[in-house]
């Protein structure tokens, strides 16, 4: 938003503007250009998820519709949607039913404010970035919730119930597995935690055997986080039919998708900045020239991609191995691991 | 064990209640494998003779037949079997009178043996104890039986039909039964309700 | 990581906890139109949360009265029909039928001879369409278990199968191939050129299942300790096929009826045996399936190199079968399980009453003993790893 | 012209289909798009209103773009429509690869098989649960008009066009997957309103006409 303040300043037409008005100008323009960014970013995960998955599975994926390799796809898709009839079961919730998209959407965009894609290039430098993302991204499942419940099926109640579930207890050992890298650069600010990853591969947070391991948690926990195969509970084709969103036609059920594959990005991109080195490629004498933004945009690209290809390869837990994995496994591991490295710390120093 | 030593035993045991094996005419056995007729009554008390002393732990089949038309001079003779009923209901203009039975075929995992054992009922009073106690497969297979000839299984449980609709009517394995036009409202025969095309295609077809 | 066996809720009872809360049980209908019920299979569920209480089926859905037409089409002109009752595994179910009709000509004395040539045919054209059958039930347990990638995987291999059937006979997948007295066309020698090279090619591609899916962790937890049907239940309830020999009972029709040539092949019965949790779980019921498909492949292979150059492919028979009055049951052991017919002759050129004891539909009936105390998700795998079809339960 | 097709809607709210769920009543008018003859009476020639067209061609090409069938299996000729969307045929190749488990969401429902007295009102129910723009194709014989249950099929609909109206028949028993690639793309010709480009290749004309008298 500073970035756009800035270059909004030092445009002829907008010299005479008040500072409030051009405040106001940079932060829509800022809205505008993310929200761009988040449907047109979905619709190409979309459009990729589709060709790896064909290519996992031995068949082209789309290729005719906009003539080179199904490019056009997910905008044919999101256009036909547009077009759908909109139904809502006669018993629904109506409000509820009509919110829940919304507030899956939000959510997911909500994030999109705080990624640093620059030193720049960040909609808001939040100090609290990184609690703030975290925050907004559990507004989705409650959209899931509302979707569940509001759907007045029985299907999706149990899809909801399932989301609402895991969500809440993935939430816990995603948070706990960043802690060690907050304590050791002293910022909840994500483009602070990129900064302090500057200079040789070696430096990225990656590489440090302790953040190694809760680079790992976090990784598996952020699949959960969002309704991703092998944590694709709230959805399950195969037992829930759809899951919370069996009765969602047209653009609410767009939006739905539009937010899972928004929040696939998010939680690659808060990856990257904590772990990955953000925008850095990891050669200093290479990130003079190459802009930042897109290292950092190819870098969560890559790790949306090791999403998919879970989700072509992995079956689906149960329920209650879901929560085992979560309350047994992740949260003693990453509590051991924060404990450890606050030791190491303190004694260290 | 052969099914003649079978056949020995339970006429052993159960006498006179045992009508009737398939015959056996100038060495040709008429049936495979062999068919051993009870009298109905009986039925349950040889099951479970056979499953506890001769070792047929398996139930493998039970089958319905509606007699009705059956020619035993061997010519064949050929029977309509199944009429549409311009009213919709599946009601039979001559209704059949011959005998309905059922078959039930066991194999013994101990010796390899296979024998059949069938009960012959009244067309008017098809009634038959059930063997669901004796082998729990035969739940199903009794309902299909009753589902498809209209036999009822005394003691059965849960007596209701398994393929065809609960309201269905009539029983369409019968040799009388009549096909009915419609169920509730959905048409069995006739011609489509709308086909949808789009005005082009309809003047593309008038040039 | 090892993840912990399910405790099951304990059963509630009405007043139990209506002093606390009131709750009560949830109906749901599984189906007609569910992705994991494998067609129009419904299932009446009422559960506790996530825990299944009782499972009901309701079939029927699919019923498309065969029997009946049993009774209205010549002994010849019912085999189109077998073909449409399993239609996985369409081939097999022509030769259950046409060994019957065999059978019941042979007890009347009008007994046909089979040629070798033949019999050879229609053991490798059967075996490769048992493999078929079981791909699918792999890929598509694959699909219940919510990994998609093996069912295209299964698809890729089952169409090189379809291939050689192509060529064999002309369909894909209804190919009324067999005949009564032996099979309808000859094998063309590029179609036994392409199952050499199947034979060949295939236990590659079973490894890479194996990698895919049966090793998988997630799918081990899935699948192993649920859904048990140990011995005595598959054999109260009449199971038969993989879900029996799962059970660890080792009865096999090919072996322990003998019929057709299968005395002259060396291959195995594999049978569950507990590798992964207890003895007659899902993942017992799979690993037979791939083991089978083992088995068949040997099978093949023997049969192409025990089988003659050329031969007769039919037995003269007359155009117009006439059986006297006799009764035929006969079993053949399809990938299903065992496929049992069960012909009543009169003297005419139609079978009086034909019965089709159809594995599925016993096998299904275990799932009301087997499916209460499960999870959904349990039930769901439980379903799928019987492998069930829908156009033969209903018939 | 929604107005004429579909009568009019006082209150948009208590817009219901036929299994009694709400519609948006305000988004028929998009949905109704009519037919070329209610176009033409709108859009003149040479008049501004000529980008209606193009917005048109453009709902048009999205819809037959990604045509979502439903996962609804019936019988032998499920098999079929799973190997078309399998590795060999690819229906996705189509964008009508994403194949839907809930009918809300689908916009094909492919009847592949035989349908019954028990299950016809469930077709039709799911029929009536899609939502609009939807298409029906009739795969296979039994869909079609019965098939070889015709004649002693007590328990067989003799054709699912007497429950739901049918837009596309694709013959065979069972089709082959090409067959039903064909009906998809011959649905598309529909939605397009004319045959289009993948359908009838140059060489084909040129073979024709080179066929004598």
């Amino acid at each position: 938003m500073e970035a756009f303040q800035q270059m909004l300043s030092q445009a002829g037409w907008a010299q005479g503007m008040q500072p409030w008005a051009l405040s106001g100008l940079a932060m829509l323009f800022a809205g505008g250009t993310i929200l761009g960014g988040v449907a047109v970013g979905a619709m190409f995960f979309i459009w990729t998820e589709r060709k790896v998955a064909g290519y996992i599975q031995s068949r082209y994926g789309p290729m005719y519709v906009g003539h080179f390799h199904g490019v056009l796809q997910s905008i044919a898709d999101g256009v036909k949607l547009l077009l759908k009839e909109d139904i809502w079961p006669t018993d629904a919730d109506k409000f509820l039913f009509r919110i829940a998209p919304l507030l899956v959407f939000t959510g997911a965009f909500l994030s999109f404010v705080v990624l640093p894609f620059g030193p720049d290039f960040v909609g808001a430098s939040l100090d609290i970035g990184l609690f703030y993302a975290f925050a907004t991204s559990s507004l989705v499942v409650m959209g899931v919730i509302a979707a569940g419940w509001g759907s007045n099926n029985k299907w999706s109640l149990y899809g909801a119930m399932r989301g609402a579930a895991q969500v809440i207890s993935y939430e816990i050992p995603l948070g706990l597995a960043v802690l060690p890298v907050v304590m050791s650069v002293g910022s909840l600010n994500l483009g602070t935690l990129a900064e302090a990853q500057r200079g040789w591969l070696w430096s990225w947070h990656l590489f440090n055997p302790i953040f190694f391991v809760s680079f790992v948690i976090y990784l598996i926990s952020s699949l959960a986080e969002v309704n991703r195969v092998p944590f694709d509970l709230p959805e399950t084709e195969s037992e829930l039919v759809s899951g919370y969103h069996t009765e969602y036609t047209g653009m609410k059920f767009a939006f739905f998708f539009l937010g899972e594959y928004a929040d696939m990005f998010v939680v690659s991109a808060i990856a990257v900045s904590v772990f990955l080195g953000g925008w850095y490629t990891g050669i200093p004498a290479v990130d003079a020239f190459v802009p930042a933004p897109l290292v950092f945009i190819l870098k969560s690209v890559f790790l949306v991609f090791v999403q998919i290809w879970l989700r072509w390869t992995l079956p689906r837990l149960r329920v209650d191995q879901l929560m085992y994995v979560c309350w047994k496994v992740f949260i003693p591991l990453s509590l051991a691991n924060l404990f450890i490295y606050g030791l190491i710390r303190s004694m260290v120093g | 064990m052969t099914p003649a030593e079978v056949e020995a035993g339970l006429r052993e045991v159960f006498g006179d209640r045992i009508l009737s094996s398939s015959a056996v005419e100038e060495g040709r056995d008429t049936a495979w494998p062999r068919r051993i007729d009870v009298a109905v009554d009986a039925l349950e008390e040889v099951c479970r003779y056979l499953r506890d002393s001769q070792g047929f732990d398996r139930l493998l089949c039970v089958s319905g037949i509606d007699y009705e038309g059956y020619d035993e001079s061997g010519k064949g003779k050929h029977i309509e079997i199944s009429r549409y009923e311009e009213d919709g209901s599946p009601t039979p203009t001559k209704p059949g009178s011959g005998d309905l039975a059922v078959v039930y075929h066991l194999h013994s995992r101990a010796h390899g043996g296979e024998v059949a054992i069938a009960a012959r009922v009244r067309r008017t009073e098809p009634k038959v104890p059930s063997v669901g106690q004796v082998w729990p497969t035969a739940l199903w297979a009794e309902r299909e039986t009753y589902d498809m000839y209209g036999i009822e299984f005394e003691g059965h449980p849960d007596l209701r039909r398994i393929l065809l609709p609960e309201d269905w009517e009539g029983f369409p394995l019968r040799k009388d039964y009549a096909m009915p036009s419609r169920y509730h409202d959905v048409p069995l025969e006739g011609a489509p309700l709308a086909v949808r095309t789009s005005p082009r295609e309809v003047r593309e077809e008038k040039e | 990581m090892i993840l912990p066996k399910l405790q099951h809720a304990p059963a509630s009872r009405p007043g139990d906890r209506a002093r606390t809360m009131k709750s009560e049980l949830l109906h749901i209908n599984m189906g007609p139109q569910h992705p994991s019920t494998h067609g129009v299979l419904r299932l009446f569920i009422t559960t506790d949360g996530e825990v299944v209480h009782s499972v009901t089926p309701y079939i029927g859905y699919l019923h498309r009265c065969a029997e009946k037409k049993a009774e209205g089409n010549t002994y010849h002109q019912y085999i189109v029909y077998t073909d449409r009752m399993d239609y996985l595994s369409a081939m097999n179910s022509n030769w259950g039928y046409c060994m019957a009709v065999e059978k019941l000509m042979e007890i009347n004395g009008m007994g046909v001879e089979i040629p070798e040539y033949a019999e050879y045919v229609r053991v490798i054209i059967a075996e490769l369409n048992r493999i078929a059958s079981h791909l699918i039930a792999f890929g598509t347990y694959g699909l219940d278990i919510g990994a998609m990638t093996p069912f295209f995987h299964a698809l890729r291999e089952r169409e090189a199968i379809l291939n050689i059937f192509e060529k064999v006979c002309g369909a894909r997948l209804m190919y009324s191939y067999y005949v009564v007295g032996g099979v309808k066309w000859d094998i063309p020698p590029d179609a036994l050129e392409e199952i050499e090279l199947f034979v060949k090619l295939f236990p590659d591609k079973l490894r890479e299942y194996n990698e895919l899916l049966t090793t998988n962790k997630i799918f081990v937890e899935r699948t192993a300790n649920v859904g048990v049907i140990d011995e005595d239940l598959a054999v109260a309830y009449g199971c038969t096929g993989p879900v029996l020999r799962g059970a660890g009972v080792k009865w096999d029709l090919r072996k322990d009826q003998g019929y057709s040539i299968y005395d002259r092949f060396d291959f195995e019965i594999p049978v569950g045996g507990g590798d992964m949790g207890t003895v007659g779980d899902c993942w017992d019921r799979y690993w037979v399936r791939m083991l089978e498909m083992e088995q068949s492949l040997a099978i093949v292979e023997q049969a192409l190199q025990q089988m003659p150059r050329e031969g007769e492919i039919m037995a003269e028979m007359p155009r117009r079968l006439k059986i006297p009055n006799s009764e035929v049951f006969f079993r053949s052991e399809c990938p299903k399980g065992e496929l049992g017919f069960y012909i009543l002759s009169d003297g005419g050129d139609v079978p009086f009453r034909c019965k089709v004891r159809s594995p599925a539909f016993h096998n299904l009936h275990v799932i009301e003993e087997v499916g209460a105390g499960q999870m959904i998700s349990d039930l769901v795998a439980t379903v799928g790893s019987l492998d069930l079809v829908l156009g033969e339960i209903d018939r | 012209m929604a107005a004429e097709t579909r009568g009019p809607r006082r209150n948009p709210e208590e817009a219901f289909n036929a299994v009694g769920d709400h519609i948006g009543g305000d988004r028929e008018q998009l949905l109704s798009f009519g037919t070329d003859e209610d176009l033409a009476s709108v859009v003149q020639p040479g008049s501004d209103l000529v980008i209606l067209a193009q917005v048109q061609s453009l709902f048009r090409w999205a819809q037959l773009s990604s045509i979502w069938p439903m996962t609804f299996g019936l019988a032998c000729c499920a098999i079929e429509m799973m190997s078309a969307a399998g590795t060999r045929y690819d229906l996705d190749r189509f964008g009508a690869g994403a194949m839907r488990a809930t009918p809300r969401q689908s916009d094909l429902m492919i009847v592949s098989g035989t349908v019954t007295a028990k299950m016809a009102t469930r077709v039709k129910r799911l029929y009536d649960q899609m939502p609009d723009p939807k298409w029906v194709i009739a795969m296979g014989s039994c869909a079609i008009g019965g098939g070889p249950y015709f004649k002693h099929g007590y328990h067989v609909v003799k054709g699912v066009d007497m429950m739901i109206p049918v837009d596309v028949y694709v013959p065979g028993c069972p089709p082959r997957p090409e067959v039903l690639l064909e009906g998809l793309m011959r649905l598309q010709d529909k939605i397009r309103g004319k045959k289009g480009r993948l359908v009838r290749p140059k060489w084909i004309d040129d073979y024709i006409t080179r066929i004598p008298d």
